[in-house]
Parts: C-alpha cells; sequence; structure tokens
C-alpha cells in the first residue's frame, strides 16, 4: 500500500479538512522537496559565482564544437523529455495507462541518452586534462572543481530520475501507482529539466571561449 | 480509489507485531517520536558531560582529572588536558547540543510525538520516510561519535568548523585529521534526516488535519513545528552541499575553501583559489536558521502548555504565531551578524544588522503576550508550568543581550567573548532545554502513561533556573571584560584575574548538572513506578488530551475525531467545565 | 510556590542588574585608548540603559502578574489583559522600534567612522602578519618601502615570518620585523594584515578595535591611538591548538620614544 | 688425588682465558677535526621573545642576546651543531642506545640539534611554566604534533627510519631544532669551537659525513688503521643571505 495512495485525493469525503491547496500530500512533499532542492543547487550556484567573481585568473574553455554544440544538444534532449513527460501526464489524467506507460518510457530513454551525453562530454574533458583540482590551461582550478560538482550534482538528479520514472512506469502498467505517482515524477522531472535551464548559461554559455 | 482515501485518518497498516517492527524500525509517529527524545537524552547527557570536563579545565587548567587518560592517552596525558583535546571537546558539545539535542528534543522528537494527535491524524503522512528520517539521523549521530576514536581524534574548528582550519586536514594541527572529516560526513547524512522530517512534518500539517481542524484552530505547538520545517526545509538544504565542498576540499583535492599561498609548517600548500568567507556565508545563511530551528519549538511548546495552568486562554494566539512566522522569514536575513568582523565590506554589516535588530520587535510582542496572558490568572504551579515561567524569564534575559550583538559597532568590542556565549547559550540553549523539560513534565503523563513525580520536577526546577543564571549571567560581565571564548587557558595578562569568576562558574556548572540526574532518575522512576495517569490529568483542550494515555497505535481508536472549538477555551464563563475540549460540540455564546 | 517564584526571580534579576550597575574595575571594559573608541563606548552604554530597563520591566512585571496569580481563591474568575493584545503590539514596535531606530542611526555613524573612511595620508603604515600563533609586525624601515612578500620564502627557522627575499629585493633588506606592535601615540595608524594560514583575529580591548585576519586577503585597518601603555593584542578566531597562546603586545608610546625603539629595532 | 686434578682444571682454564683477552683486537681507531665555513654566513637575528613574557625575562637575563640558530659560528670560523658521523664503513662495536632527552627550556631547544640512532628512545621533557607544542615536520617517519602543557607528563617516543627531522614550536615560532635519526652508532655533534671526535673504530675505510641544516651534507673517505687517531676536517662555503 503505497503512502502516497494514503491521500490520493484531497477532501477524503469530508473525513479531513481540505488541504489549502487542494493538492495531495505526495505532491505536497514533490514540491517541497523540489523547494528544498531548489536551495541547494541556489547554493551550490552561489559557490560557483563567488569563486568565479574571485578568480583573476578564471578559464572559458567552451569552444563551439564541439562543447557548446553538445550541450545545445543535450538541452534539446533534456527539453523534449519534459514534452514526453507532460504527454505521460495527460495520458494518465485521462486514464490511458498504455499511452502513459509508453510516454513514460520514452521520457526515461531520453533521460539516460542525456545522461550518456552528459559522461562522454566528461569524458572528453577529463581526457583533456580536466579534474576536480586540475586545470590544462593553467588558469585557475576552481573551474574544474566547480564544473563537475554542479553538472555532476544535476547529473545524479537525471540518474535517479531514469530510475524513478522506470520503476513508476512499470508500477504504473501494473496498477501499482497511480496517476499521482505519475504526477509527483513529473513535477520532479520538470524541476530537473528547469535546473539545467539555469545550469547550461551559467556553467557552460558562460564559460565558452 | 481504495479504503485509503476513504478514511485516511485510519491506520493504513495494522499494529506491527514483534520487537523489531514495535520498538526499532517503527513507522509509528509515537514510536519515532520516543526514539528521537531517547536519542537526544543520550546526547545531552554526553554534551553535558563534555562541558563539565571543559569548565573542569578553565577553572583549574593544570588538575588531573582521574581517569582521564584512559578516555583519551592522547588527549590528556597524566589526567591533563591538552589544549587541542580541550577544543575538540568544545567542538563536540557544540555540536552534539546544537544538532542532536536542540534540533532534535523539542522538535523532532516532541513534534513527531504530537504533531499528527494534535491535528487528529493516525499518523504522519509517510510513515516509512518518518522511519527513515529517525535512523539516518541516528547514523548522523553515530558518524559523530566516531570521531572521538579515528585516529587524529576528534575536530578542533568548533561547531561552525571554519575554513581553512577545518579544510587544510593534519596539517594544520591535530584533530583535524578523520575527526574532522566524520564531522562533515555526519552533519550532511543529518541534513537528509531533517529534510525528510521537514516533509513530513509539512505534509501532515496541511493535509491530515481531521475535520473541523482548520489552521486558525491548530494548537500554537503544531504552528511552531510547522514553521520550523518550513526554515529547516531550506536551512539544511545549503548546509549540505556545504558539507560536501568541504569533504572535497579534504578528500578529493579542491579548493573552494583554501586561497593560495597557505604555508603550513614553512611549507606552501598548492591550493589556490578558494574563499575562506564562502564557507561562513554558506554556513550562516543555515546557521542563524538553525538558531531558530531550536528555538521556535520552544516557543510553541510553552505558549501551548501555558494556558492550561493559567487556566484561561493565551493571549493573541494569531499575533503569536504571525510572530513565530516573521521570526522565521527575518531568519533568512541575518546571517551576516554573525560576520561583522570577518572583514565583509563594512557597508553589508549595516545592512546585516537592521533586520536582525527588527527581529527583536516579534521577540518583544511574543514575549509581552506570555507575560500578559499570565495576567488575570489563577496560575496552577505545577513543574511544567513553573518551567514555561523559567522560560520566560531566561529567554527575556537571552534575547536583550541580543540588542548588543546586533550592533556591528558594539559587536566589534563584544565578538568571539563571553558575551556572546551567554547570549547564545541563555536565548537558544537553555530556553529550548527548558521547553524541553515543560514539555517532558507535561506531556510524559500522555507519553507512558504514568504521572511524573512533581515534588522531584519542582526541586529540578528550582536548582535548574538558579543554576543557569549562575553559570551564564557571569559571563556577560567577564564578556564585557573581553575575556575571549575557545580559549583552552587563560594565560594572557588581562584574562589572569578573570579566573576566579571561571572558578565559581564551574562550581556552578557542576551543581546544576548534578541537579539534572534528578529529571533522568524521575523519567526512568515515572516509566516503571509512576502512578498510572488519566487520559486528561491537566484538565487540557487540545486532542491529544481526547484518547488515551498512551495513546493506542493509531492514535485515536479508530474514532474519527471531529473538531468544533478554538485551541485553549480555557475557564469560558458559562461553559460547564472551567474548560472546552476542541472536540467538544458544547456551544456557548462568546463573552 | 508562585510566591516562591517571585522571590526568587526577583533576585536574581536585582543581583544580575546590581553587577552591571555597580561593577568594579574588573568586570567592565577597560579604559579606552584610542580615537573612536567614545562613540563605540557610548553606543553601548545606551544599549545597556535600554536593555537594562527593558530587562528588570519584564521580569519584574512578570514577577508582578505572578505574584498576584498565586494569591487567588478557588474559583476565580480569569480576566484577560486590557485591551488584549493590541497594547502589547503597539507598546513593543514604539518601545523597541524607536530603540532600534536610535541605535542603528547612531550606530551607523560610529561604524562608518570607523571603517568607512580612509586612512590619514600621514598615517604610520603597518605590516601585520599572523600564522599558528604569532603575530609580526613590519616597519619599512629608512627607505619607507615594503619589499615584496613571497609566502613560499616563508622559514620561521631563520626569523623570515613574512617571506621576505633580501638577496634579490632590495626594499625588504631594510625591513624591521618586530614581535611587539609599538606605534607612536596620537598618530594615524593604518595596519595592512594578512595570515599565511588560517582565519586569525587581531583584538585589542584598549583600542576596541576588532577584525579576523583573513588567509588570501590584504585586510586594512586604521586607528589613532591617544594615550600611551603597554596592551595585550589577542586572537579571537579559532586557530588551532595554540590559540589561546596567540598573543601580542601593543606599545603606545610619545614619538620620540618610538623613533629610538625603531632605530634600536633596525640594529638588530 | 682428586683435589689436584681440581687445582690443575682452575689453572688451565685461567690460563685459557688470559691467552683469550690478550688475543683479543683493541679497536680504538678514532676521527676528530673540526668544521669550518669560508665567505660571509648570514647574520643571525636576534629572537624577539615578547609574545612570552616568561622566556623573555628568562632570556634578558643572559649576557649575550639569544639569536637564530640555524648557522652558530665560533671563533677561528668554526661551525657548531654540525653533525658529523660514519656514513659507510666496516661495523664497529655499536654503542648501548641509552635514553636521548630533548629538553624545552626558556623557549629554546636544547640541544638544538638532538642526534639518535633509529629506535633509541627519545625522551622530550617541558622544563618551563607555559605549554609548548611539539611538531616534528619528517618526510620518510610519520609526522605527529602534540602540545605539552604544564603538569604533562614527558612525551616519549623513538622514530624508525634514518632522517633529518626539523623541529618546531607553534607556539612560539621561533623555537626551531632538529632530530637527526642515523643508522650508525658512531656520531658527533661540533661544540662551539666546531670541533668533532668519532672513537672506538674498528679498523677499515669509512665514509665520513658532516651535515648542516642549512648547508646540507659533504663527505669524505677515511682509512683508518689500528688503534690510531686521524683528524679530518670540513669546510663549507657560504654566501650572504
Amino acid at each position: 500500500m503505497s503512502e502516497l495512495e494514503l491521500s490520493a485525493e484531497t477532501g477524503h469525503a469530508g473525513l479531513m479538512e481540505g488541504s489549502p491547496y487542494g493538492i495531495p500530500s505526495g505532491k505536497l512533499a514533490m514540491w517541497c522537496f523540489v523547494l528544498s532542492d531548489a536551495v541547494t543547487f541556489s547554493a551550490l550556484l552561489f559557490a560557483y559565482g563567488y569563486l568565479r567573481v574571485g578568480s583573476p585568473d578564471w578559464s572559458t574553455p567552451f569552444l563551439f564544437s564541439p562543447s557548446i554544440v553538445n550541450g545545445l544538444v543535450m538541452t534539446f534532449v533534456l527539453l523534449s523529455s519534459g514534452l514526453t513527460m507532460l504527454a505521460s501526464v495527460e495520458a494518465a489524467k485521462a486514464g490511458h495507462t498504455a499511452a502513459g506507460t509508453r510516454w513514460l518510457w520514452a521520457t526515461c530513454a531520453l533521460g539516460a541518452l542525456f545522461a550518456v551525453l552528459h559522461l562522454l562530454e566528461w569524458r572528453r574533458m577529463i581526457e583533456e586534462g580536466w579534474g576536480l583540482f586540475r586545470n590544462p590551461t593553467g588558469g585557475s582550478t576552481e573551474f574544474g572543481a566547480a564544473f563537475f560538482c554542479v553538472t555532476g550534482l544535476h547529473l545524479l538528479h537525471v540518474v535517479g530520475g531514469v530510475f524513478a520514472l522506470a520503476i513508476i512506469a512499470l508500477g504504473f502498467r501494473r496498477g501499482k501507482y497511480n496517476r499521482i505517482d505519475v504526477e509527483v515524477t513529473g513535477i520532479y522531472w520538470h524541476f530537473v529539466d528547469l535546473v539545467w535551464m539555469f545550469v547550461f548559461p551559467l556553467v557552460y554559455l558562460m564559460n565558452a571561449k | 480509489m481504495s479504503e485509503a482515501a476513504a478514511h485516511p485518518a485510519v491506520h493504513q497498516h495494522t499494529a506491527p507485531t514483534g520487537f523489531i517492527r514495535k520498538y526499532v524500525f517503527s513507522v509509528d509517529h509515537k514510536v519515532i517520536g520516543l526514539q528521537y527524545y531517547g536519542l537526544a537524552i543520550v546526547a545531552v547527557v554526553i554534551g553535558m558531560a563534555l562541558s563539565w570536563l571543559m569548565r573542569l579545565h578553565l577553572g583549574w587548567a593544570t588538575l588531573p582529572i582521574p581517569g582521564l587518560e584512559k578516555l583519551s592517552p592522547a588527549g590528556a596525558p597524566g589526567n591533563v588536558m591538552t589544549p587541542e583535546y580541550y577544543l575538540s571537546l568544545m567542538t563536540m558539545h557544540g555540536t552534539i547540543m546544537v544538532f542532536f539535542v536542540l534540533t532534535t528534543a523539542p522538535f523532532a522528537g516532541f513534534g513527531n510525538y504530537f504533531l499528527p494527535i494534535q491535528v487528529g491524524a493516525a499518523d504522519m503522512a509517510f510513515p516509512r520516510m518518518n522511519m527513515m528520517s529517525f535512523w539516518v539521523t541516528f547514523v548522523a549521530f553515530l558518524a559523530l561519535m566516531s570521531a572521538f576514536f579515528v585516529p587524529g581524534g576528534p575536530p578542533i574548528s568548533g561547531w561552525t568548523a571554519y575554513a581553512p582550519l577545518s579544510a587544510v586536514g593534519q596539517t594544520s594541527g591535530p584533530g583535524e585529521g578523520w575527526g574532522q572529516t566524520m564531522w562533515a560526513v555526519s552533519i550532511a547524512i543529518f541534513c537528509v534526516g531533517q529534510l525528510l522530517g521537514s516533509l513530513n512534518f509539512i505534509a501532515t500539517t496541511l493535509d491530515l488535519r481531521t475535520r473541523g481542524m482548520s489552521l486558525a484552530r491548530l494548537p500554537l505547538s503544531t504552528w511552531a513545528w510547522f514553521i520550523t520545517s518550513v526554515i529547516g526545509l531550506m536551512a539544511f538544504a545549503v548546509l549540505l552541499p556545504a558539507c560536501i565542498l568541504l569533504i572535497l576540499d579534504r578528500t578529493a583535492g579542491t579548493s573552494f575553501f583554501l586561497p593560495s599561498g597557505l604555508v603550513f609548517g614553512d611549507q606552501m600548500l598548492p591550493h589556490s583559489g578558494g574563499s575562506p568567507l564562502l564557507w561562513q556565508h554558506l554556513f550562516w545563511f543555515f546557521g542563524h536558521p538553525e538558531v531558530y530551528i531550536a528555538i521556535l519549538p520552544a516557543i510553541g511548546i510553552i505558549s501551548h502548555i501555558l494556558p492550561a495552568f493559567l487556566r484561561k486562554p493565551p493571549l493573541g494566539p494569531r499575533v503569536l504565531v504571525g510572530c513565530i512566522a516573521s521570526i522565521g522569514f527575518l531568519s533568512y536575513m541575518v546571517w551576516g551578524h554573525h560576520m561583522f568582523v570577518s572583514g565583509m565590506n563594512p557597508f553589508s554589516a549595516i545592512l546585516f544588522s537592521v533586520p536582525t535588530l527588527v527581529i527583536t520587535i516579534p521577540a518583544t510582542i511574543a514575549t509581552l503576550l506570555w507575560i500578559g496572558s499570565v495576567y488575570g490568572s489563577r496560575m496552577q504551579f505545577t513543574t511544567a508550568a513553573l518551567f514555561c515561567l523559567g522560560f520566560i524569564s531566561v529567554f527575556t534575559t537571552g534575547g536583550l543581550s541580543g540588542f548588543f550583538l546586533a550592533q556591528p559597532t558594539i559587536d566589534t568590542y563584544l565578538h568571539a567573548t563571553y558575551f556572546v556565549v551567554a547570549h547564545f547559550h541563555f536565548v537558544m540553549a537553555v530556553a529550548a532545554i527548558f521547553g524541553m523539560f515543560a514539555g517532558t513534565y507535561f506531556w510524559m503523563p500522555k507519553m507512558v502513561g504514568r504521572m511524573m513525580n512533581e515534588t522531584l520536577g519542582k526541586i529540578h526546577f528550582w536548582l535548574t533556573f538558579v543554576g543557569v543564571y549562575c553559570i551564564f549571567m557571569p559571563m556577560h560581565y567577564i564578556g564585557l571584560a573581553g575575556n575571549v571564548r575557545r580559549y583552552a587557558a587563560f594565560t594572557d595578562n588581562f584574562l589572569v584575574p578573570l579566573i576566579p569568576v571561571h572558578k565559581f562558574i564551574t562550581i556552578a556548572a557542576l551543581l546544576t548538572g548534578a541537579a539534572q540526574f534528578l529529571f533522568l532518575f524521575n523519567l526512568i522512576w515515572t516509566r516503571f513506578r509512576g502512578p498510572k495517569a488519566a487520559d486528561n490529568p491537566w484538565g487540557a483542550t487540545s486532542l491529544e488530551w481526547s484518547t488515551t494515555s498512551p495513546p493506542p497505535f493509531d492514535n485515536f481508536g479508530g474514532r474519527q475525531l471531529v473538531v468544533h472549538q478554538e485551541a485553549y477555551l480555557y475557564g469560558v464563563e458559562g461553559a460547564s467545565a472551567d474548560f472546552i475540549m476542541q472536540t467538544s460540540s458544547e456551544t456557548v455564546e462568546k463573552p | 510556590m508562585g510566591k516562591t517564584f517571585t522571590i526568587v526571580l526577583v533576585a536574581i534579576t536585582v543581583v544580575s542588574a546590581a553587577f552591571f550597575i555597580f561593577h568594579g574595575q574588573l568586570l567592565w571594559l577597560p579604559e579606552d585608548v584610542s580615537v573612536h573608541g567614545p562613540g563605540i563606548d557610548h553606543q553601548l552604554m545606551e544599549t545597556m540603559v535600554g536593555t537594562g530597563i527593558l530587562f528588570l520591566l519584564g521580569q519584574l512585571v512578570l514577577c508582578v502578574f505572578v505574584w498576584q496569580s498565586s494569591g487567588r481563591k478557588e474559583g476565580w474568575k480569569p480576566r484577560t489583559f486590557p485591551g488584549g493584545p493590541k497594547p502589547m503590539v503597539i507598546s513593543a514596535i514604539l518601545a523597541v522600534g524607536l530603540e532600534i531606530l536610535a541605535l542603528s542611526f547612531v550606530g551607523s555613524k560610529v561604524w562608518a567612522g570607523m571603517y568607512m573612511n580612509t586612512p590619514d595620508s600621514q598615517a604610520l603604515h603597518i605590516d601585520v602578519q599572523a600564522g599558528q600563533f604569532a603575530f609580526y609586525f613590519r616597519y619599512a624601515g629608512p627607505d619607507s618601502k615594503f619589499g615584496e612578500l613571497h609566502p613560499e620564502k616563508i622559514n620561521q627557522a631563520d626569523g623570515n615570518f613574512f617571506g621576505l627575499d633580501p638577496r634579490n629585493d632590495v626594499a625588504a633588506r631594510d625591513d624591521v620585523v618586530t614581535a611587539t606592535m609599538a606605534i607612536p601615540v596620537d598618530r594615524p595608524i593604518q595596519l595592512t594584515m594578512h595570515s599565511q594560514d588560517v582565519i586569525h583575529s587581531f583584538y585589542v580591548r584598549e583600542l576596541r578595535i576588532h577584525q579576523d585576519i583573513v588567509p588570501g586577503l590584504m585586510i586594512p585597518l586604521h586607528f589613532t591611538a591617544n594615550k600611551t601603555g603597554r596592551f595585550e593584542i589577542a586572537c579571537t578566531q579559532l586557530c588551532g591548538l595554540g590559540h589561546y597562546e596567540m598573543r601580542a603586545f601593543l606599545e603606545v608610546m610619545p614619538q620620540d620614544k618610538f623613533d629610538a625603539w625603531l632605530k634600536q629595532q633596525e640594529s638588530q | 688425588m682428586k683435589l689436584r686434578f681440581v687445582f690443575t682444571l682452575v689453572g688451565v682454564t685461567l690460563l685459557g682465558s688470559a691467552l683469550l683477552v690478550v688475543g683479543a683486537p683493541p679497536a680504538a681507531g678514532t676521527i676528530e677535526g673540526k668544521v669550518t665555513y669560508t665567505g660571509t654566513p648570514p647574520k643571525m637575528k636576534v629572537i624577539d621573545m615578547s609574545k612570552e613574557p616568561g622566556c623573555q625575562k628568562e632570556q634578558s637575563a643572559r649576557t649575550e642576546p639569544v639569536r637564530y640558530q640555524t648557522v652558530v659560528t665560533g671563533a677561528g670560523n668554526s661551525l657548531q651543531w654540525v653533525v658529523v658521523y660514519v656514513s659507510a664503513g666496516p661495523p664497529s662495536p655499536a654503542t648501548p642506545a641509552k635514553q636521548v632527552v630533548y629538553d624545552q627550556k626558556g623557549c629554546e631547544y636544547i640541544p638544538h640539534v638532538a642526534v639518535m640512532q633509529v629506535d633509541q628512545p627519545l625522551e622530550i621533557v617541558n622544563s618551563d611554566q607555559w605549554a609548548h607544542n611539539i611538531h616534528p615536520m619528517p618526510k620518510v617517519n610519520p609526522e605527529w604534533n602534540k602540545s605539552q602543557p604544564p603538569g604533562t607528563p614527558p612525551i616519549t617516543t623513538k622514530w624508525d627510519k634514518p632522517e633529518f627531522i626539523p623541529v618546531k614550536c607553534n607556539i612560539h615560532p621561533w623555537m626551531h631544532g632538529y632530530f637527526v635519526v642515523l643508522n650508525s652508532s658512531h656520531y658527533s655533534v661540533t661544540g662551539s669551537d666546531g670541533s668533532f671526535s668519532l672513537k672506538g673504530l674498528a679498523p677499515g675505510k669509512y665514509t665520513i659525513t658532516a651535515w648542516q641544516e642549512d648547508f646540507g651534507s659533504q663527505s669524505q673517505e677515511v682509512t683508518v688503521a689500528g688503534n690510531e687517531t686521524k683528524t679530518l676536517s670540513f669546510v663549507y662555503k657560504v654566501l650572504p643571505y
């Protein structure tokens, strides 16, 4: 028995006071988590900005190709995964389990693709000599540290999301999870999406040659 | 939809049988609450023992403390405490007390136990997540304790762990090895635990309130726990990445907090580009809200208990909620007042000083409301009530010294002196602990179904109340004299004359600490020998008193409570009794 | 019980206040020897009076109410405070609000006077190096030029605490490095402070000066001492095992004595 | 009969042992000499101990102000605190390794350079009324950093690998000394006159090395025959600053 279901519907047939926001606990909790996680990311990005401003020898190594192009492709992939997620939530709402599941898998696949592209990007950079405390261009080593930490945390969220999506997709088909769970996962996925919208310009575009 | 939606307030899982599921890995918020409370008790005993050792050393620096060498051969050769060991004790005392006592007991402990009951729910919104939050916190505690035993000894950089001292590692001296790393790991884990807890509190308060329990009817304690969890949600979210960056600096060779050109033992370190101030910004952005995470639940608890013994409604409960909320809100804009002398732009000091001073307005209002509530009452002076009054007193005392430290000009002189120590111990530590005591004496009958011994309780109160003033009041005076804190011994010419005062404080601390064993004894005695408690021994109104003591597994025995009343209807004219339970449908025309 | 509480709290309040009011020389701020100091002391005294009144009021009013409350007979009809919460809110906002306004206006002035003005051009420039666990001070010497700092050259074994390079750096050859900070009285002093390892703090009670020394930063600080004497410089930022032993001495002396002292230091 | 047998037995034994004693070759070779310098050595600054008033008082009682001891010179360009030791050569009868005592007095290390053999017990004493911290900074041996406030017992330790280990006290940054850990049991530290002497060397070819904390090491080869006394002199060329 899933806890999310515990209060799947608001109002509870008059047994409970309605939530002032009229949303189930699962969603509410996810929104809270998103809020808290957003603060975490802003803290990291603040640190990144703080160090960037503080380093006179900050290096901006990203060439248009391959880095920026790759980044753009990743952005496109992640954005389209947002759309498929949306589709799956809509389908779930409308009660089309099969369709919802298909869209979930699509999102899952796109997420995985994003992760793969990201890891390839990482490998290229590491081969170039970048690292948490290494800078082949001789500039401030903070760049590598900040880059790998920020993108690493985001990548962690993406990978976690991919697994969550897979689990939900399997359970949703078998009726183990309901549309609320799909929506909750959706909230998370869109958040991961949104974070990238900050990470990409701040970490990639701002550090383009 | 399943049964779930039909009767959400009723437990989804039947009461577990078998010790493990029932008492260890229990999903029952009451058991989890007790586990948190127990953890806090263990932690507070350890923390107090550490403070005893510290005080002894401050009074008599070269005094051998028998057996201390057994505890730490490196830290106390020949039973004489080394300065580095003093600093480790101080660091561990601060960390244990702030994180595992002040955050754990009044917030997670009582909150877990009573928040669902007070809103009329059968359990938290996410019982399993709730269980996880405790066990994660427990692991964090173990991680911290392990720092005592790892090579290199426990950390010495204080509970604020200022970089670079906390980030460069062994080379900066003893206590900066594995101990410091374990500290950072422990705090990072703790953040996760608190996050899970906060999510639960928020969801439960907003979604699981039983019928008729509108937000306006929530007890003040629930309000405080709710607001606290909102604060915690965002505060710990900043400490988490900060700790991760610190761990990376210590283990992965990054230099987030380490500038270039650091020289230890005539050797220059390879680090470059980092900023020690970055750590201070991240830490205090968490650190100041954390202070309120410690104190707000206590405020809620005593605001909830006081009316029950005043036998009259509290003065302006909604105003009080407003105060708590605004304190919580402001707590995010004032972190810089910890950094007045840190080398920030002097202009920002003024920016941070104003909101800090503004916080005193809601705090003052709250205090006046409590005092005003006492007016015109016929009070029942139970131990719980006495601790509430004590709380008002120490909170006032501690709050007022904040006026000094909030002003950069005065802080220039008083920063990092014992004046600061006195301030935060009064307003945060002692006040929060008083809240915890009040809660214990008030709620223990409900939690274990037995009454605590009032006589012991009152003795405990008098000794503690007088004791804390004897300990912390003198710290103001030596603070004014410029007595620097975090000194292992006082060898400076201008500090030597102050040592007698420290001896006095030490003696007071030992006695006050000893008095706490009365409390521990009382707890244990109550659990096993205490007289059975009635369902509503205090004649209180909120929902926790509408069920048996202790409550059944699903809190209300399958009943679906319906709330008809405000939270604190005491001494209502024309009512059948001198109080009206929230659940009673009795209607009295308001005078 | 209520009466006991009243008595105890009154006692506590009176005794606590008494120590503030009838403070001896020992438990109070030391004599102030700086030009900006009186501003701080004045500010502190104002706050002391304001909070002192609030302290006495708060505790004693609580006592009065508790005393009354404890005397009441069975069957007493509770009364609410006249006017309810309103007077509380208003009085708090007025009393505290005004206090705050006053304090922050005056305070900001004093603060600005200390930190937001440029040091006198005639100021004597002293370079301060903090490290585990001692302060060292550097005077520019006859050429009134400071030698460059080379952290990698720091070698405490033969007293090169600043990392000077006299072999290649002429300006460094006549720099005077001392462990005591001597300054002429009534002359503006400008400090440039830097730390070689962890955060330290420069605290002189009598000067009412307190400033963290953060590694990686050059932290400026200026003041003028207007009384002669020997004072203690303490580190107030936890810096490791020897934190409590980290100190130096400040000697404020007349100009002529100072010149003599500097000469004597150069000779060594 | 029996009695005579016993007597002869005793006699034979005595005679035999006497012969053995005579037959043992004496290994009393000695190498002695002086360590000097040419050029102008850096001028050692006077130590300013004002941070620790106690130490300052003790030191001001002295006639000669205390200076840094990186380079200590004496009459006739002699160099003090130079360690001269056998870095290679035939095994000589080892001298028993008794405890080396390293004292902290008046914020000075006494001696400035303490020489010891691998695994030889080392005792660190604090004779002052205030705290010191002992911070040896080795590269091959494990580094440690302990404080020794008044009232604590002496620290006893040992080093298990040969190394020149700088020692410092962070509480009194001017306090600086050396633990010189050697494999050889034959070593000597030059006194104020720069002289050293290595006694009890078995005959054979030796490499003698001199080590000075600032100027480093230099070696010479010497052959010792019988119980002669060889003289040897080391000269360091030094530059100002």
